[in-house]
């Protein structure tokens, strides 16, 4: 069975290690912070100038001056500090912050990523996708496998607007958790519960690795 | 000390003529330079380029601006909330230029800090490379960004005294900071506004060299994008 | 929240091997990371290059690691109050780069904030411009300058937190805060250490992200390099 | 009568406006701070991180966590703000500061300066000198008309490691005021109380435009 949003929220929360500075993106990767174990100490960076960001607030705590990238009221917790945006930018070209999971239309099997444009749709612009993704050292994407018309979003080149190139390092999708190979190519390391290595396959239109037995993921 | 008061917005964007270059600071409608804009609206001045991360909302921000086509040019990172916005860009009577959020903000903290060009990662690779001198350091590309600067900068503080000195609340900080270095004449409109000597020189986040003009602005609506509640 | 605190100067400096790149924090004697130049005092460390605005004088700040032939290189902009770093330098058993004070002030902000080279007016035409990029912008000529990190940064704060977030007092501040982004293990001692959560987050110099490992010094002598006085 | 140190600063002290940011270098620059008129209001930046600078502090208010950019302790104004050097350094390239009052060893009549550096002596480094003249939109010189064996410091070109070029705009030495003509040259605007014209001819090595009468320094 393919694993729903939440599912990939927890998988990718998986990922998360103590001691970690993390950015998420919007849409799935907001929900990791749902799914990352109570022992597992890590702050989030939101660039909009925010580190240390708690969850949303009660009624009484919304605060006009305190949101996150999204524009959604936040809190923040314990040893959070506030700064401008070059600073957040600074901080993310930097290379301080450990890890970036956002969300992609297309990522190819050298790690290039779509996720700002389509083109003949009004564009909204890149945001901070662009730094993000060219600067951090570790990027998860969470991403459907397949368009809604069933078409493949693992490709061998990414036929949409690029973001950046050759940035991305793990993928997590409905159906499965693959690495980008340095060489090219996406290695599959673990298949959604009950998704076969075929279905897996006729999913990815890019070169897909696969090395001896599939575990399944367990969330 | 140099005293820098004005009495409201009136008075602070005067001399703002048609065809002027602006920096507005604020992320979404959050740390928005609100009496400034209002002010802009009432005076009417048109053919404006606004450098601002976002555009605001069709009746909110920069958005009150694109009603009443006082804008040429936005230059923003994001700029998807706004209708009219969308409705002028493919009519063609909105210019629009995109850059990445961080070199946004990077091209103005060099443009205040007399820093003509830098080398960035992002955007290499993309549309925005596009024209743009590209070059390798340690195994490395990155693109070369141009510092931006600006006729007027607007920006909004929490509080700040006579002498321009500019604190920030929040998330209500964000581009602020640096667009008030990046003005030739910036103009600061702050929640409450105190005597020179109230405010602790090792917390002030803008030093008051960078503000030309300062008031205490009224009304202010903070108006929340996107009120979010745990439950 | 992630917890960062060690014990003491000795626990914090434990790994910096002979050879090490580090930055120091301070400018003259003010601001220096006393307890952490005292334990590199303690621990032997040879073969050091610092990057510090300044060198300290004789008998403190980095004079102390001079004395004991600790230091293979400094990068500084002025370095003239130390008798013995004259007669290492003129004997050849130092060396030094020079590099202009704000050119060196941005190089480390560059180095902390991933920008790999800028462009600055200052040096054109000088010694220090020798070998490197020359470019025009409007007009004007500039030099190319590179981003600069170390192995090890050692700052020196009023007051920290256990996430590692940071609050300078007075012109104590200085290089400390590019220093801190700029290092690839950043030690902060500091003359308070507060739980985190203590500290106002809007009044934070240095957010905790730079910062690796923290403790509360002791014995700081602050000594004064010029105390002058009014009648 | 040839200006003293204390001569040459308050004559400094008149080209100072209300409203400037000015940044004082060490030595006679300093001293121009005790002859500003009270009326004049302007804030002094010093390069280390500090603007709103105050004068010496008494016994009691000493701190060192409070000097300057010789190294003095200090005290700070009402409207002060502390920053780090590389805001400083921005605040100065930037062209934030107004004006920018240096000592020198040698001007050129195209106005480079030299003020770092002797060779075969000890070189201590420059400091933040450099960056103030590559960036200050204006800057005044104070210095010694000649060397102590009578040497013109007004020289055609420098001969000592240049600090920057084409940058000096006006020079007060103990013998005269001087503007550094955009053309090359410098003009004779005002002499020393009982200094003629030709005894600043015969101590300024570079071209020398003088036009009409020059009036005296007023002090």
């Amino acid at each position: 069975m393919a694993l729903d949003k939440i599912g990939i929220a927890k998988r990718i929360a998986q990922e998360v290690k103590d001691g970690m500075y993390i950015n998420l993106g919007i849409g799935i990767p907001t929900l990791v912070a749902n799914y990352i174990p109570e022992h597992i100490n890590v702050e989030l960076q939101s660039e909009n100038g925010l580190l240390g960001m708690g969850p949303f607030p009660t009624e009484e705590e919304v605060d006009a001056d305190l949101i996150n990238a999204g524009k959604q009221t936040v809190t923040y917790l314990p040893g959070a500090s506030i700064f401008s945006s070059a600073e957040s930018f600074g901080m993310i070209r930097g290379k301080h912050v450990n890890l970036t999971i956002l969300g992609a239309m297309e990522v190819s099997e050298n790690g290039d990523i779509a996720n700002w444009k389509i083109p003949g749709k009004m564009v909204k612009g890149m945001g901070g996708a662009m730094d993000l993704v060219a600067s951090a050292e570790n990027i998860i994407v969470a991403m459907q496998h397949r368009s809604r018309d069933g078409a493949s979003k693992l490709l061998k080149e990414c036929t949409l607007p690029i973001t950046g190139l050759r940035c991305v390092k793990k993928i997590v999708t409905d159906l499965a958790v693959l690495e980008v190979l340095p060489e090219g190519g996406f290695r599959l390391l673990e298949r959604a519960p009950g998704i076969s290595v075929e279905e897996i396959k006729a999913a990815t239109e890019g070169k897909l690795v696969v090395d001896g037995d599939i575990p399944e993921i367990q969330i | 000390m140099i005293n820098k008061v004005v009495q409201n917005a009136d008075e602070a964007i005067r001399d703002i003529q048609d065809g002027a270059v602006l920096m507005l600071g604020g992320f979404g409608l959050c740390g928005i330079p609100e009496n400034s804009i209002a002010a802009l609206l009432k005076k009417g001045t048109k053919g404006l380029t606004c450098i601002s991360n976002n555009a605001g909302v069709d009746d909110f921000g920069i958005g009150l601006l694109l009603q009443t086509r006082q804008v040429k040019k936005m230059i923003s990172s994001y700029v998807g909330e706004n209708a009219e916005f969308e409705r002028q860009l493919l009519s063609g009577e909105l210019e629009v230029e995109l850059i990445p959020q961080g070199t946004l903000a990077e091209r103005i903290r060099a443009g205040g800090a007399g820093i003509p060009a830098f080398f960035t990662p992002a955007g290499v690779g993309t549309e925005v490379a596009e024209g743009k001198e590209t070059r390798e350091f340690n195994g490395k590309v990155y693109l070369m960004e141009l510092g931006l600067r600006a006729d007027f900068s607007l920006v909004k503080a929490w509080k700040g005294d006579t002498a321009g000195n500019l604190i920030y609340k929040g998330t209500a900080r964000n581009f602020n900071p640096m667009m008030a270095a990046a003005g030739k004449i910036t103009i600061a409109e702050v929640e409450e506004l105190v005597p020179a000597g109230e405010l602790d020189p090792n917390m002030i986040h803008t030093p008051g060299i960078y503000v030309q003009r300062i008031f205490q602005g009224s009304n202010y609506e903070k108006r929340i994008e996107q009120r979010t509640v745990r439950g």
